[in-house]
């Protein structure tokens, strides 16, 4: 099935469509936030924006519930907030403090809050997509209802452990559903030049498993797909395959020349920003009263604000704590 | 009635899978086929296929989904059929196995077990002949253990899955067959403690796995001359127990590695730094090691057999420390450069 | 397309016949001679007997010419062969001996003959396949004819090393063939146990290259299907996948209980014997002269027997030599 | 006008694709994208994309296929973008590139150059931080180099590509903004030859790559109290210059190695050992190493730092072995247990 075959989804009630909309909003402000911090030397390390790639986490999260599992990547801060994540936790792992979500230790890639089971931010490309698939296996095993969603990039694609995972998963029936977000490009190689198949959603067919093309600019699509893909996890159906088809407005990390691609096509893409997408949509619905927009960015910047503040005010790690965590202590 | 050591390894599976609900072993061939050196043999049937698992060819995929069921709160053991493939997997064991806990902050364990079989000796040529435990006892958050007894096959498996981090269990390919009596009444050793195999005054012999038994021939032997070598059996190669092997050189004043990596950062590398850092006073004689030779291992057994540490070599080179049987080196004698 | 679609093969020159028959005749006595020798203790280490898949490399290597590379696997006595090893140089390598076609360093795993362009017997699963890549490339940027013939079995297909390099080779186009040898079982797992796609031809479509099922007990099937597949890739088309569907006929290696599969699958198969089938083809369309076939079997029994005589008069390598070749000499 | 280590690299690579037709460059982003740290910045533009290629996210294959290619009668540069990810292809490296030659009983060479960075001090914490080329020195069959200055950075990869086996350098990462005037007419040393960068008497450092600045800083501060150290530059890993090191360790008595690799099992406890068995007699206090703490690489600078050799550490171990500034330790003196 591909976006284009896919029924609508259902009219949309308001109070929802408001907070899909402030969850874009925070990830965008959030990451213009990190942007400016980083330049200041607060935020260090790589760090990687997921602007243009919002309605992804937003419209997937509302999908999962709290017996489901995330596995993400480096680019992965819009994860952790649509999760719940506290915005101010992660600002602080930013800062490399100790109140952030891993204390400190690991930064912007690495993000973690096992209360949420959100069981990191991966950075070797691929890496994380074998963890999935073992969360998803403990659940089959323990006979638990969670399904594990694992985000990666269509540069993953490309690894072993792609192909290694998907067919383990669809082997055993596992209820794992991994998310490719397709941005079109690995760092600066565009997609048909790491792709020989740049229709991703077709490689499915190398594991048997169902798969769907996703518009990832449209949040509702997303959502509605992810739940497609999550209840048939969760049915014991097995793991599906869903490609967002998405941008990256900004720089893959803070440097990078982008001479990889050229202006147009960037502009054209922010012709589709998920923002200004959904947001249309939703006065077009009359499900935007006047105000609402202003509001919603209002209460979203005091909510980052707060976040840096708590960041500043945290403190850091004492130096004696350096192989704290290397093991389990002994209980 | 006699145990062989890979009917011990199958005694503590089972225990395991009997004990703990969590526990459940996979890998290449661990079911149907009976395990590659049939360790497994048998467990398909009375465990069934949920907690028996063949997997497919993916290194990479199986063991990174053993350190995923592991967060999941299951209690992994993942077969690697050899250290040799185990290559394939190394990413997910450096970057996740041993970094996950650090990484978050102290929110997760991954309490996973992973066994492999290593070491040369049956002509299995270049591509599977490696002894590369000494690479996984570089790696901070993870624990490797090498069994040398039918003891410690059962025991160190039961004691590995007491621990919530990953333990990596390295079983010489050469020790499977290896037949005695299992006593699995016998209280074995802590898990990261070294033991004394042999007691002795004049040399100390540090070894571990696959080459505990050349080393015990070789202080037989020593024995006849005169000269009396203690024997340490190091078990645990990731913490490693400084304080055994100080203790006995500190008695011996001489040492003499055993290890079958390849000689140029092997394990035997660190263990005679740490001596060098820590007993350089109490030494009479320069530490030596007995280390395989710098060479893909050759099919042909005689080039095999000369790649390798072998009892003989453990014999010429602690003579080479002790000029006139028993006795005290002078405090010149020239440095054996093996 | 599949081996149902395929046009029949051209009519047989009585000649051409007779060779591909020796050839699979060859293999199989040299085979079975191997495993007498491992009982007796003369071959040691791992022993892959190739038998019952002998049409494989029988039916490719004509296929190929001698500007053209090979890749194998562990279970490459077979390929060797076709390609015109001389026998007793493959025997007397598994011998460990120094007139060994690998200098005895080697064994029954690891035959090489640089002068036939046959790059070797690679042990680790899915670990020649890169270098297939590899040297497909090198005839590319050189621009010679070359065409490199790549073959594996099914359980490598679960490899991340397959997906990697048929990505990487379709990408770029290269002139290399990826002929899997798909005997059903990856030592005791059996292929609906290691693939969730076990139809193994339409993972091609996931690299967007042309693959083709074929019966890979039928000699002239498969040596069709490697002419059609080699000469696209000499055209510059790119990859091509072909999947031959075959079985073995022994145990895994020399040790081998054969717990994983039953007796009445291991006759089905026997049933469709290759060199039986070609034998019974041959003779129906009046190509096999009386006398012939046991003629054939006598050169072959002498060719094996020279062989081993060869083997058995070989010297062994100086053990002063062990460190030989772990670099090359400076020149 | 002054040149950087990047720009040093590059002006190798363009020498090389200038005179080479078989050189070619590939991996990750090294065209489009002008290398992850921009060191073949231009390239693709100058030669092309077929000689200048872009890869998949695909270490394993696209390394393997530099070896296929080396096979095939061409001259790959191969660029893993860090070592971190080299772990994806280490089963290409350690059982293909390092064993063909031997395998096939001297039929075949590999002549493939692999380039990537290593080390730690940009902050990206456990993933993206390791010094494993410790590990690469230990795989017979292949050479390992690091070079530390602007003329190694340029001359080493033209020696590398003279070389019929594989070779694998190794940039630390922290090297390549820094700055200096390249001489490209200076003659370097030899590929497997160590270099004093410093000559002295009363202590021998030796150490590699990122550490050499930190060193060279050490040695001016043990200067002032009147400590005259020898530094040694290592250039080669694999295989180890043994005579310069044990030459200068003759003179000076006392040594001190700096490796960023986590201390057990480090290159640095290879090196203690070879001093071990070669100059035990010579030694006036036992060698001591500083190496990275064991823990995964930490996200915050203040942590990082502190599980990272630094300058201080090195004038504090120093100083440690030299009881009485510029004076002998008297023989008993304790073994520093860092
Ligand atoms: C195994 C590995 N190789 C290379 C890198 C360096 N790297 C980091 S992100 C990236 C691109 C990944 O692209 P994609 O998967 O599409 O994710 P995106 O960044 O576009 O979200 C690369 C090459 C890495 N982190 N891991
Ligand atoms: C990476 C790796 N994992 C495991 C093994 C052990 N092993 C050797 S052959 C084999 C089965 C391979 O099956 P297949 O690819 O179908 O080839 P076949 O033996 O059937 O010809 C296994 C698991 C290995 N050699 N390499
Ligand atoms: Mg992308
Ligand atoms: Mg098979």
């Amino acid at each position: 099935m591909t976006a284009a075959t896919m029924p609508a989804p259902p009219a949309l009630e308001p109070a929802r469509g408001l907070e899909l909309l402030r969850q874009m909003l925070l990830i965008r402000r959030f990451e213009e936030k990190s942007a400016e911090l980083y330049s200041e030397g607060k935020i260090r390390g790589f760090l990687h924006l997921y602007i243009g790639e919002e309605a992804i986490a937003a419209g997937a999260m509302p999908a999962l519930s709290a017996e489901d599992g995330i596995v993400a990547t480096y680019r992965e801060h819009g994860h952790a907030l649509a999760r719940g994540v506290p915005a101010q936790v992660i600002m602080a792992e930013m800062y490399g403090k100790a109140t952030g979500c891993s204390r400190g230790r690991g930064g912007s890639m690495h993000l973690f809050d096992a209360s949420r089971k959100f069981y990191g931010g991966y950075a070797i490309v691929g890496g994380g997509l074998p963890i999935a698939v073992g969360l998803a296996l403990a659940d089959q095993l323990q006979h638990r209802p969670g399904v594990t969603a694992c985000f990666f990039g269509d540069g993953a694609v490309a690894e072993g452990e792609f192909h290694e995972s998907l067919n383990l998963a669809a082997l055993w029936k596992l209820p794992v559903v991994f998310l490719c977000e397709n941005n079109r490009y690995a760092m600066g190689t565009a997609l048909e030049r790491h792709q020989s198949q740049t229709d991703i959603a077709r490689k499915a067919e190398a594991y048997g498993i169902p798969s769907e093309a996703v518009d990832g600019m449209d949040v509702r699509a997303v959502e509605a797909a992810t739940r497609r893909a999550v209840d048939a996890a969760r049915r014991g159906e097995g793991p599906v395959l869903l490609e967002f088809r998405t941008y990256r407005f900004r720089a893959h990390s803070m440097y990078d020349a982008e001479l990889y691609r050229t202006k147009e096509e960037v502009a054209q893409w922010k012709a589709r920003d998920p923002i200004t997408l959904f947001t249309a949509q939703l006065s077009e619905s009359g499900l935007l009263p006047p105000e609402e927009l202003a509001r919603l960015e209002r209460s979203v910047t005091e909510e980052i604000d707060q976040a840096v503040a708590f960041a500043e005010a945290g403190a850091w790690e004492p130096v004696g704590d350096l192989l704290r965590d290397v093991h389990t202590e002994a209980p | 009635m006699k145990t062989s050591y890979r009917e011990a390894v199958r005694a503590g599976l089972r225990e395991a899978l009997q004990a703990d609900p969590r526990v459940f072993l996979m890998g290449e061939d661990v079911g149907c086929y009976g395990g590659a050196y049939a360790v497994s043999k048998g467990l398909l049937e009375e465990f069934g296929p949920e907690r028996v698992r063949d997997t497919p060819l993916s290194e990479s995929a199986f063991l990174g989904a053993g350190i995923g069921a592991a967060l999941g709160g299951m209690r992994p053991i993942v077969e690697v059929m050899t250290v040799n493939f185990s290559l394939l997997a190394l990413d997910q064991v450096v970057n996740n196995a041993a970094t996950l806990r650090h990484m978050s902050g102290g929110q997760f364990s991954v309490p996973l077990v992973v066994r492999m079989a290593t070491g040369a000796g049956r002509q299995l040529a270049a591509q599977h002949s490696h002894s590369l435990e000494g690479w996984y006892a570089h790696i901070p958050g993870i624990k490797v253990v090498a069994p040398a007894t039918l003891e410690d096959a059962r025991g160190m498996l039961l004691l590995a899955l007491q621990e919530s981090d990953p333990v990596f269990i390295f079983e010489h390919l050469m020790l499977y067959p290896g037949e005695g009596d299992l006593d699995s009444a016998v209280a074995i050793a802590p898990l990261h403690q070294a033991v004394i195999r042999r007691a002795g005054t004049d040399v100390t012999l540090i070894t571990y796995g696959g080459s505990l038994g050349k080393t015990l021939e070789a202080a037989a032997i020593l024995a006849k001359d005169g000269i009396d070598a203690e024997v340490v059996d190091l078990r645990s190669l990731r913490p490693l127990d400084t304080p055994t092997i100080l203790d006995s050189v500190s008695k011996t004043h001489r040492a003499v590695i055993v290890d079958e990596g390849w000689r140029s950062g092997s394990l035997a590398a660190e263990i005679s730094a740490r001596i060098m850092e820590q007993r350089f006073y109490d030494l009479d004689a320069p530490v030596a090691r007995v280390c395989s030779a710098e060479v893909p291992i050759p099919y042909p057994k005689h080039l095999e057999d000369a790649a390798l540490p072998q009892t003989s070599r453990i014999v010429e080179v602690v003579r080479g420390l002790l000029p006139g049987a028993g006795g005290r080196a002078p405090a010149m004698a020239g440095a054996p450069t093996v």
